[in-house]
Protein backbone atom coordinates (compact mmCIF):
# COMPACT_ATOMS: atom_id res chain seq x y z
CA UNK A 1 0.00 0.00 0.00
CA UNK A 2 1.81 2.99 -0.90
CA UNK A 3 -0.13 6.63 -0.45
CA UNK A 4 1.09 10.02 -1.73
CA UNK A 5 -0.64 12.70 0.35
CA UNK A 6 -0.43 16.70 1.49
CA UNK A 7 -1.95 15.67 4.48
CA UNK A 8 -0.79 14.39 8.01
CA UNK A 9 -0.98 11.07 8.66
CA UNK A 10 -1.22 9.13 11.86
CA UNK A 11 1.36 6.82 13.07
CA UNK A 12 -1.53 5.08 15.26
CA UNK A 13 -3.75 4.20 12.58
CA UNK A 14 -0.57 3.08 10.36
CA UNK A 15 0.16 0.55 12.51
CA UNK A 16 -2.92 -1.08 13.40
CA UNK A 17 -3.38 -1.53 9.91
CA UNK A 18 -0.07 -3.44 10.06
CA UNK A 19 -0.97 -5.65 12.95
CA UNK A 20 -4.15 -6.12 11.78
CA UNK A 21 -2.62 -8.07 9.01
CA UNK A 22 -2.80 -11.67 10.83
CA UNK A 23 -1.92 -13.72 13.66
CA UNK A 24 1.53 -14.89 12.53
CA UNK A 25 2.85 -11.70 12.10
CA UNK A 26 5.55 -11.91 15.20
CA UNK A 27 7.25 -8.58 14.10
CA UNK A 28 6.25 -4.70 13.46
CA UNK A 29 9.08 -2.69 12.07
CA UNK A 30 8.25 1.05 10.98
CA UNK A 31 10.32 4.43 10.25
CA UNK A 32 9.09 7.78 10.41
CA UNK A 33 11.32 10.71 8.54
CA UNK A 34 10.39 14.20 10.01
CA UNK A 35 11.42 17.69 8.86
CA UNK A 36 14.82 18.48 10.82
CA UNK A 37 15.97 21.93 11.39
CA UNK A 38 19.56 21.40 9.52
CA UNK A 39 20.18 19.78 6.36
CA UNK A 40 22.49 22.32 3.62
CA UNK A 41 21.12 25.12 5.02
CA UNK A 42 21.57 25.60 9.30
CA UNK A 43 18.33 27.49 9.34
CA UNK A 44 15.69 25.15 8.20
CA UNK A 45 11.89 26.99 8.99
CA UNK A 46 10.63 24.04 6.42
CA UNK A 47 10.24 22.10 3.16
CA UNK A 48 9.16 22.20 0.01
CA UNK A 49 8.12 18.34 -1.70
CA UNK A 50 7.50 17.97 -4.96
CA UNK A 51 7.05 14.44 -6.83
CA UNK A 52 6.04 13.01 -10.42
CA UNK A 53 2.44 11.44 -10.01
CA UNK A 54 1.87 7.76 -11.04
CA UNK A 55 5.77 7.35 -11.29
CA UNK A 56 6.15 7.64 -7.78
CA UNK A 57 3.94 5.01 -7.06
CA UNK A 58 5.05 2.87 -9.18
CA UNK A 59 8.22 2.92 -8.27
CA UNK A 60 7.49 2.31 -4.21
CA UNK A 61 5.30 -0.76 -5.18
CA UNK A 62 8.16 -1.79 -7.24
CA UNK A 63 10.53 -1.59 -3.51
CA UNK A 64 7.55 -3.23 -1.89
CA UNK A 65 7.74 -6.03 -4.23
CA UNK A 66 11.09 -6.35 -4.00
CA UNK A 67 11.06 -6.88 -0.67
CA UNK A 68 8.54 -9.43 -0.70
CA UNK A 69 11.34 -11.57 -2.73
CA UNK A 70 14.20 -11.22 -0.24
CA UNK A 71 12.36 -11.23 3.03
CA UNK A 72 9.56 -12.61 4.54
CA UNK A 73 6.86 -9.83 3.82
CA UNK A 74 3.13 -10.16 5.36
CA UNK A 75 2.36 -6.71 4.60
CA UNK A 76 3.92 -3.02 4.06
CA UNK A 77 2.43 0.36 4.31
CA UNK A 78 4.44 3.91 3.05
CA UNK A 79 3.19 7.05 3.12
CA UNK A 80 4.78 10.18 1.92
CA UNK A 81 3.87 13.48 1.81
CA UNK A 82 4.25 16.16 -0.90
CA UNK A 83 3.63 20.14 -0.76
CA UNK A 84 4.97 22.32 1.97
CA UNK A 85 5.79 21.04 5.54
CA UNK A 86 7.16 22.73 8.58
CA UNK A 87 9.71 21.88 10.98
CA UNK A 88 9.34 19.10 12.97
CA UNK A 89 6.47 17.59 10.58
CA UNK A 90 6.85 13.95 9.32
CA UNK A 91 7.63 13.65 6.50
CA UNK A 92 7.65 9.59 5.59
CA UNK A 93 6.71 6.82 7.01
CA UNK A 94 7.97 2.87 5.60
CA UNK A 95 5.98 -0.31 8.24
CA UNK A 96 6.82 -3.60 7.53
CA UNK A 97 5.12 -6.17 8.99
CA UNK A 98 6.84 -10.07 8.92
CA UNK A 99 7.10 -13.21 10.89
CA UNK A 100 10.56 -12.64 11.87
CA UNK A 101 12.26 -9.35 13.40
CA UNK A 102 15.35 -9.60 11.26
CA UNK A 103 13.42 -9.55 8.34
CA UNK A 104 11.30 -6.66 9.44
CA UNK A 105 14.24 -4.65 10.00
CA UNK A 106 16.14 -5.60 6.92
CA UNK A 107 12.66 -4.73 4.59
CA UNK A 108 11.82 -1.59 6.19
CA UNK A 109 15.45 -0.08 6.27
CA UNK A 110 15.70 -1.52 2.23
CA UNK A 111 12.31 0.16 1.09
CA UNK A 112 13.72 3.47 2.83
CA UNK A 113 16.54 3.12 1.53
CA UNK A 114 15.56 2.74 -1.97
CA UNK A 115 13.02 4.87 -2.01
CA UNK A 116 15.42 7.60 -1.40
CA UNK A 117 17.78 7.11 -4.26
CA UNK A 118 14.86 6.19 -6.84
CA UNK A 119 11.34 7.61 -5.91
CA UNK A 120 10.42 10.55 -7.99
CA UNK A 121 10.78 13.18 -4.65
CA UNK A 122 12.57 16.79 -4.67
CA UNK A 123 13.10 18.15 -1.45
CA UNK A 124 13.50 22.30 -1.64
CA UNK A 125 14.61 23.54 1.94
CA UNK A 126 13.30 26.80 2.76
CA UNK A 127 15.33 29.00 5.44
CA UNK A 128 15.57 32.58 6.16
CA UNK A 129 18.37 32.90 3.84
CA UNK A 130 16.03 32.28 0.87
CA UNK A 131 15.36 28.67 -0.92
CA UNK A 132 17.66 25.81 -2.21
CA UNK A 133 16.95 23.10 -3.72
CA UNK A 134 18.65 20.02 -2.00
CA UNK A 135 21.50 17.78 -3.67
CA UNK A 136 21.65 14.04 -3.80
CA UNK A 137 24.24 13.01 -0.73
CA UNK A 138 26.32 10.59 -1.65
CA UNK A 139 25.85 9.15 1.54
CA UNK A 140 22.38 8.00 0.60
CA UNK A 141 23.76 6.78 -2.75
CA UNK A 142 26.00 4.11 -1.02
CA UNK A 143 23.31 3.47 1.86
CA UNK A 144 21.33 2.30 -1.34
CA UNK A 145 23.87 0.20 -3.21
CA UNK A 146 24.63 -1.71 0.12
CA UNK A 147 21.40 -3.69 -0.12
CA UNK A 148 22.95 -4.91 -4.18
CA UNK A 149 26.32 -6.12 -2.80
CA UNK A 150 24.24 -7.97 0.20
CA UNK A 151 21.78 -9.29 -2.44
CA UNK A 152 21.12 -13.03 -2.85
CA UNK B 1 9.34 4.06 -45.96
CA UNK B 2 7.39 7.81 -44.89
CA UNK B 3 9.03 9.79 -41.99
CA UNK B 4 6.19 10.55 -39.54
CA UNK B 5 6.69 14.04 -39.30
CA UNK B 6 3.52 14.53 -36.99
CA UNK B 7 5.15 12.43 -34.17
CA UNK B 8 4.91 14.29 -30.92
CA UNK B 9 6.49 13.42 -27.73
CA UNK B 10 5.73 15.02 -24.20
CA UNK B 11 8.12 16.73 -22.21
CA UNK B 12 7.89 17.21 -18.32
CA UNK B 13 10.60 19.22 -16.25
CA UNK B 14 10.47 18.94 -12.38
CA UNK B 15 12.06 19.95 -9.33
CA UNK B 16 14.92 22.72 -10.14
CA UNK B 17 14.85 22.00 -13.72
CA UNK B 18 11.29 22.83 -14.13
CA UNK B 19 12.11 26.06 -12.18
CA UNK B 20 15.41 26.87 -14.38
CA UNK B 21 13.82 26.38 -18.00
CA UNK B 22 10.37 28.49 -16.44
CA UNK B 23 8.13 25.51 -17.67
CA UNK B 24 6.88 22.07 -16.79
CA UNK B 25 5.49 20.30 -19.83
CA UNK B 26 5.64 20.94 -23.61
CA UNK B 27 4.93 18.63 -26.72
CA UNK B 28 8.20 18.20 -29.08
CA UNK B 29 7.91 17.10 -32.74
CA UNK B 30 10.39 14.10 -32.87
CA UNK B 31 11.70 12.43 -36.09
CA UNK B 32 12.17 8.46 -36.05
CA UNK B 33 15.25 6.70 -34.17
CA UNK B 34 15.30 9.74 -32.25
CA UNK B 35 17.10 9.22 -28.93
CA UNK B 36 17.15 10.58 -25.10
CA UNK B 37 20.24 12.06 -25.83
CA UNK B 38 19.02 13.86 -29.52
CA UNK B 39 15.53 15.18 -27.45
CA UNK B 40 18.09 16.55 -24.98
CA UNK B 41 20.48 18.58 -27.37
CA UNK B 42 17.30 20.00 -29.64
CA UNK B 43 16.15 20.92 -26.22
CA UNK B 44 19.52 22.80 -25.37
CA UNK B 45 18.95 25.53 -28.66
CA UNK B 46 16.02 26.81 -27.43
CA UNK B 47 18.23 29.21 -25.34
CA UNK B 48 20.57 29.89 -22.78
CA UNK B 49 17.93 28.50 -19.83
CA UNK B 50 18.11 24.96 -21.83
CA UNK B 51 21.93 24.66 -21.80
CA UNK B 52 21.31 23.42 -18.47
CA UNK B 53 20.19 20.27 -20.03
CA UNK B 54 23.42 19.30 -21.56
CA UNK B 55 25.19 20.68 -19.09
CA UNK B 56 27.68 19.54 -15.72
CA UNK B 57 24.77 19.02 -13.52
CA UNK B 58 23.24 15.35 -13.99
CA UNK B 59 19.92 15.44 -15.62
CA UNK B 60 17.65 12.36 -15.00
CA UNK B 61 15.27 11.21 -17.74
CA UNK B 62 12.57 8.57 -17.41
CA UNK B 63 10.14 7.47 -20.10
CA UNK B 64 6.33 6.48 -19.57
CA UNK B 65 7.48 6.70 -15.92
CA UNK B 66 10.10 3.80 -15.74
CA UNK B 67 13.97 5.15 -15.59
CA UNK B 68 15.63 5.40 -19.17
CA UNK B 69 18.96 6.27 -20.42
CA UNK B 70 20.59 8.69 -22.81
CA UNK B 71 20.69 6.04 -25.85
CA UNK B 72 17.43 4.54 -25.47
CA UNK B 73 14.64 5.56 -28.49
CA UNK B 74 11.65 7.61 -28.49
CA UNK B 75 8.18 6.44 -29.96
CA UNK B 76 5.23 8.52 -31.03
CA UNK B 77 3.54 9.62 -27.83
CA UNK B 78 5.70 8.89 -25.00
CA UNK B 79 5.84 10.89 -22.10
CA UNK B 80 9.38 11.69 -21.44
CA UNK B 81 10.45 13.22 -17.76
CA UNK B 82 13.51 15.19 -17.09
CA UNK B 83 14.74 15.79 -13.56
CA UNK B 84 17.60 16.30 -11.02
CA UNK B 85 18.89 13.41 -9.13
CA UNK B 86 15.85 12.26 -6.83
CA UNK B 87 15.96 13.54 -2.82
CA UNK B 88 12.71 12.26 -1.11
CA UNK B 89 12.15 10.66 2.33
CA UNK C 1 13.56 5.06 29.05
CA UNK C 2 13.01 1.07 30.03
CA UNK C 3 9.26 0.44 31.75
CA UNK C 4 8.37 -3.49 32.81
CA UNK C 5 4.84 -3.79 32.85
CA UNK C 6 2.07 -6.49 32.41
CA UNK C 7 -0.40 -4.22 30.99
CA UNK C 8 -0.28 -3.11 27.41
CA UNK C 9 1.26 -0.56 26.00
CA UNK C 10 -0.15 1.98 23.48
CA UNK C 11 2.49 2.39 20.32
CA UNK C 12 1.03 5.75 19.77
CA UNK C 13 2.19 7.37 23.17
CA UNK C 14 5.45 6.10 22.69
CA UNK C 15 5.94 7.49 19.32
CA UNK C 16 4.54 10.66 20.55
CA UNK C 17 7.27 11.23 23.59
CA UNK C 18 10.10 9.89 21.04
CA UNK C 19 8.69 12.84 18.71
CA UNK C 20 8.98 15.41 21.20
CA UNK C 21 12.55 14.76 21.90
CA UNK C 22 13.54 17.79 19.93
CA UNK C 23 13.47 19.26 16.53
CA UNK C 24 17.24 18.31 15.41
CA UNK C 25 15.50 14.30 15.30
CA UNK C 26 14.89 13.48 11.87
CA UNK C 27 14.44 9.89 12.13
CA UNK C 28 12.30 7.26 14.66
CA UNK C 29 12.65 3.71 14.17
CA UNK C 30 10.61 1.42 16.52
CA UNK C 31 10.19 -2.41 16.31
CA UNK C 32 7.00 -4.19 18.30
CA UNK C 33 7.07 -7.86 18.61
CA UNK C 34 3.59 -9.89 18.87
CA UNK C 35 2.61 -13.17 19.98
CA UNK C 36 2.75 -15.48 17.19
CA UNK C 37 0.28 -18.78 16.83
CA UNK C 38 3.33 -21.12 16.23
CA UNK C 39 6.70 -21.24 17.94
CA UNK C 40 8.54 -24.45 18.92
CA UNK C 41 4.77 -25.68 19.59
CA UNK C 42 2.52 -25.23 16.53
CA UNK C 43 -1.15 -24.31 18.07
CA UNK C 44 0.51 -21.83 20.81
CA UNK C 45 -2.84 -20.24 22.34
CA UNK C 46 -0.36 -17.75 24.71
CA UNK C 47 2.65 -17.27 26.39
CA UNK C 48 3.37 -16.61 29.99
CA UNK C 49 6.62 -14.02 30.89
CA UNK C 50 8.27 -14.34 33.65
CA UNK C 51 11.24 -11.80 34.29
CA UNK C 52 14.07 -10.72 37.12
CA UNK C 53 13.00 -7.33 38.31
CA UNK C 54 15.78 -4.60 38.47
CA UNK C 55 18.58 -7.02 36.49
CA UNK C 56 16.40 -6.51 33.68
CA UNK C 57 16.08 -2.77 34.00
CA UNK C 58 19.63 -2.79 34.46
CA UNK C 59 20.50 -4.73 31.45
CA UNK C 60 18.06 -2.84 29.41
CA UNK C 61 19.58 0.14 30.26
CA UNK C 62 22.89 -0.58 29.78
CA UNK C 63 22.27 -1.63 26.06
CA UNK C 64 20.53 1.77 25.42
CA UNK C 65 23.86 3.67 26.67
CA UNK C 66 25.74 1.31 24.78
CA UNK C 67 23.49 1.99 21.84
CA UNK C 68 23.98 5.64 22.96
CA UNK C 69 28.28 5.25 22.14
CA UNK C 70 27.79 3.43 18.92
CA UNK C 71 25.39 5.53 17.58
CA UNK C 72 23.35 9.12 17.46
CA UNK C 73 20.52 8.14 20.19
CA UNK C 74 18.28 11.25 21.18
CA UNK C 75 16.08 9.09 22.88
CA UNK C 76 14.80 5.10 23.23
CA UNK C 77 12.55 3.48 24.86
CA UNK C 78 12.17 -0.16 26.03
CA UNK C 79 8.53 -1.70 27.23
CA UNK C 80 8.51 -5.13 27.93
CA UNK C 81 5.19 -6.62 29.34
CA UNK C 82 5.51 -9.66 31.73
CA UNK C 83 2.96 -12.30 33.08
CA UNK C 84 0.21 -13.89 30.70
CA UNK C 85 -0.52 -12.42 27.19
CA UNK C 86 -2.79 -13.75 24.30
CA UNK C 87 -2.35 -14.91 20.71
CA UNK C 88 -1.39 -11.04 18.52
CA UNK C 89 -0.71 -9.45 21.75
CA UNK C 90 2.05 -7.29 21.89
CA UNK C 91 4.83 -8.60 23.67
CA UNK C 92 8.01 -5.90 23.30
CA UNK C 93 8.49 -2.19 21.94
CA UNK C 94 11.68 -0.80 20.92
CA UNK C 95 12.01 2.98 19.91
CA UNK C 96 15.06 5.52 19.29
CA UNK C 97 15.11 8.21 17.65
CA UNK C 98 18.11 9.94 15.83
CA UNK C 99 19.35 12.86 13.89
CA UNK C 100 20.26 10.03 11.00
CA UNK C 101 18.32 6.83 9.73
CA UNK C 102 20.53 4.60 9.53
CA UNK C 103 21.28 5.54 13.22
CA UNK C 104 17.79 5.12 13.92
CA UNK C 105 17.74 1.67 12.62
CA UNK C 106 20.81 0.26 13.71
CA UNK C 107 20.30 1.47 17.24
CA UNK C 108 17.09 -0.35 17.70
CA UNK C 109 17.57 -3.68 15.86
CA UNK C 110 21.16 -4.02 18.02
CA UNK C 111 18.78 -2.57 21.36
CA UNK C 112 16.10 -5.64 20.54
CA UNK C 113 18.95 -8.25 19.38
CA UNK C 114 21.04 -7.49 22.94
CA UNK C 115 17.97 -7.81 24.71
CA UNK C 116 16.99 -10.75 23.23
CA UNK C 117 19.73 -12.57 24.56
CA UNK C 118 21.03 -10.55 27.82
CA UNK C 119 18.10 -9.28 29.36
CA UNK C 120 16.67 -11.77 31.97
CA UNK C 121 13.00 -12.59 30.68
CA UNK C 122 11.84 -15.90 30.32
CA UNK C 123 8.99 -17.34 27.83
CA UNK C 124 6.62 -20.21 27.90
CA UNK C 125 4.37 -21.15 25.63
CA UNK C 126 0.81 -21.89 26.37
CA UNK C 127 -1.21 -24.48 23.96
CA UNK C 128 -3.69 -27.35 24.00
CA UNK C 129 -0.38 -30.00 23.92
CA UNK C 130 0.90 -28.15 27.27
CA UNK C 131 2.96 -25.64 28.56
CA UNK C 132 6.84 -25.64 27.33
CA UNK C 133 9.88 -23.12 28.60
CA UNK C 134 10.67 -22.00 25.28
CA UNK C 135 14.67 -22.72 24.64
CA UNK C 136 16.95 -20.01 23.59
CA UNK C 137 17.52 -20.20 20.11
CA UNK C 138 21.26 -20.48 18.15
CA UNK C 139 19.96 -18.12 15.55
CA UNK C 140 19.05 -15.47 18.68
CA UNK C 141 22.79 -15.64 19.65
CA UNK C 142 24.13 -15.31 16.02
CA UNK C 143 22.38 -12.11 15.67
CA UNK C 144 23.27 -10.64 18.85
CA UNK C 145 27.09 -11.88 17.65
CA UNK C 146 26.71 -9.90 14.65
CA UNK C 147 26.88 -6.49 16.80
CA UNK C 148 30.20 -7.29 18.15
CA UNK C 149 31.99 -8.27 15.18
CA UNK C 150 30.79 -5.20 13.33
CA UNK C 151 31.79 -2.98 16.35
CA UNK C 152 33.53 -0.13 16.06
CA UNK D 1 42.03 -14.58 61.02
CA UNK D 2 38.37 -16.48 62.18
CA UNK D 3 36.36 -18.16 59.37
CA UNK D 4 32.50 -16.06 59.44
CA UNK D 5 30.23 -19.26 59.86
CA UNK D 6 27.32 -16.99 59.91
CA UNK D 7 27.77 -15.34 56.33
CA UNK D 8 25.34 -16.17 54.48
CA UNK D 9 23.67 -15.68 50.64
CA UNK D 10 20.61 -15.24 48.98
CA UNK D 11 19.73 -17.84 46.24
CA UNK D 12 17.10 -17.31 43.51
CA UNK D 13 15.51 -19.60 40.81
CA UNK D 14 14.19 -18.51 37.48
CA UNK D 15 11.52 -19.93 35.15
CA UNK D 16 12.29 -23.67 34.19
CA UNK D 17 14.78 -24.01 37.49
CA UNK D 18 12.26 -22.24 39.88
CA UNK D 19 9.62 -24.97 38.47
CA UNK D 20 11.65 -27.73 38.42
CA UNK D 21 12.84 -27.38 42.31
CA UNK D 22 9.79 -25.91 43.24
CA UNK D 23 11.04 -23.06 44.84
CA UNK D 24 12.32 -19.55 44.07
CA UNK D 25 14.26 -18.69 46.94
CA UNK D 26 16.64 -19.59 49.73
CA UNK D 27 19.05 -18.96 52.00
CA UNK D 28 22.62 -20.71 52.25
CA UNK D 29 25.32 -20.34 54.30
CA UNK D 30 28.77 -19.94 53.01
CA UNK D 31 32.31 -20.54 54.03
CA UNK D 32 34.83 -17.53 53.00
CA UNK D 33 36.44 -18.39 49.12
CA UNK D 34 33.09 -20.63 48.39
CA UNK D 35 32.83 -20.14 44.24
CA UNK D 36 29.52 -20.09 42.35
CA UNK D 37 30.88 -23.70 40.89
CA UNK D 38 30.92 -24.84 44.88
CA UNK D 39 27.83 -23.21 45.79
CA UNK D 40 26.15 -25.28 42.30
CA UNK D 41 28.08 -28.55 44.00
CA UNK D 42 26.55 -28.09 47.29
CA UNK D 43 22.87 -27.34 46.31
CA UNK D 44 23.06 -30.51 43.52
CA UNK D 45 23.32 -32.72 46.86
CA UNK D 46 20.29 -31.52 48.31
CA UNK D 47 18.09 -34.62 46.44
CA UNK D 48 17.39 -35.62 42.83
CA UNK D 49 15.83 -32.50 41.93
CA UNK D 50 18.79 -30.37 42.39
CA UNK D 51 21.37 -32.46 40.24
CA UNK D 52 19.62 -30.43 37.46
CA UNK D 53 22.00 -27.58 38.59
CA UNK D 54 25.06 -29.47 37.82
CA UNK D 55 23.30 -31.15 34.40
CA UNK D 56 23.77 -31.39 30.77
CA UNK D 57 21.17 -28.24 30.36
CA UNK D 58 22.89 -24.66 30.62
CA UNK D 59 22.68 -23.00 33.90
CA UNK D 60 23.53 -18.82 33.90
CA UNK D 61 24.40 -17.32 36.56
CA UNK D 62 23.78 -13.24 38.00
CA UNK D 63 25.45 -12.60 41.22
CA UNK D 64 23.86 -9.24 42.82
CA UNK D 65 21.74 -8.55 39.38
CA UNK D 66 25.15 -8.94 37.41
CA UNK D 67 26.22 -12.01 34.99
CA UNK D 68 28.92 -13.70 36.65
CA UNK D 69 30.79 -17.14 36.16
CA UNK D 70 31.41 -20.27 37.86
CA UNK D 71 34.57 -19.14 39.06
CA UNK D 72 33.23 -16.11 40.92
CA UNK D 73 33.62 -15.68 44.53
CA UNK D 74 30.73 -15.08 46.64
CA UNK D 75 30.46 -12.61 49.50
CA UNK D 76 28.52 -12.23 52.72
CA UNK D 77 24.63 -10.95 52.31
CA UNK D 78 25.30 -11.49 48.14
CA UNK D 79 22.06 -12.48 46.01
CA UNK D 80 23.02 -15.34 43.37
CA UNK D 81 20.10 -15.79 40.86
CA UNK D 82 20.34 -18.94 38.79
CA UNK D 83 18.19 -18.98 35.68
CA UNK D 84 18.00 -21.03 32.05
CA UNK D 85 19.51 -19.03 29.01
CA UNK D 86 17.22 -15.74 28.29
CA UNK D 87 14.01 -16.18 26.15
CA UNK D 88 12.72 -12.83 26.35
CA UNK D 89 11.71 -10.17 22.88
Amino acid sequence: MVIIQQQDFDLAEEYRKLRDSGDSTGAIATFTGLVRDYGDLNDVTGLFLEHYPGMTEHVIEGLIAEAGKRWDVRAARVIHRVGTLALGDQIVFVGVCSAHRGDAFAACQFIMDALKTSAPFWKKELSRQGDHWVEQKDSDREQAEQWRESSD
Amino acid sequence: MTADTSATVTVRFFARLREHLGTDSLTVAIQPQTTVADLLATLATRGEAWQELTGDRPVMVAINQAMAKPGTRLNPDDEIAFFPPVTGG
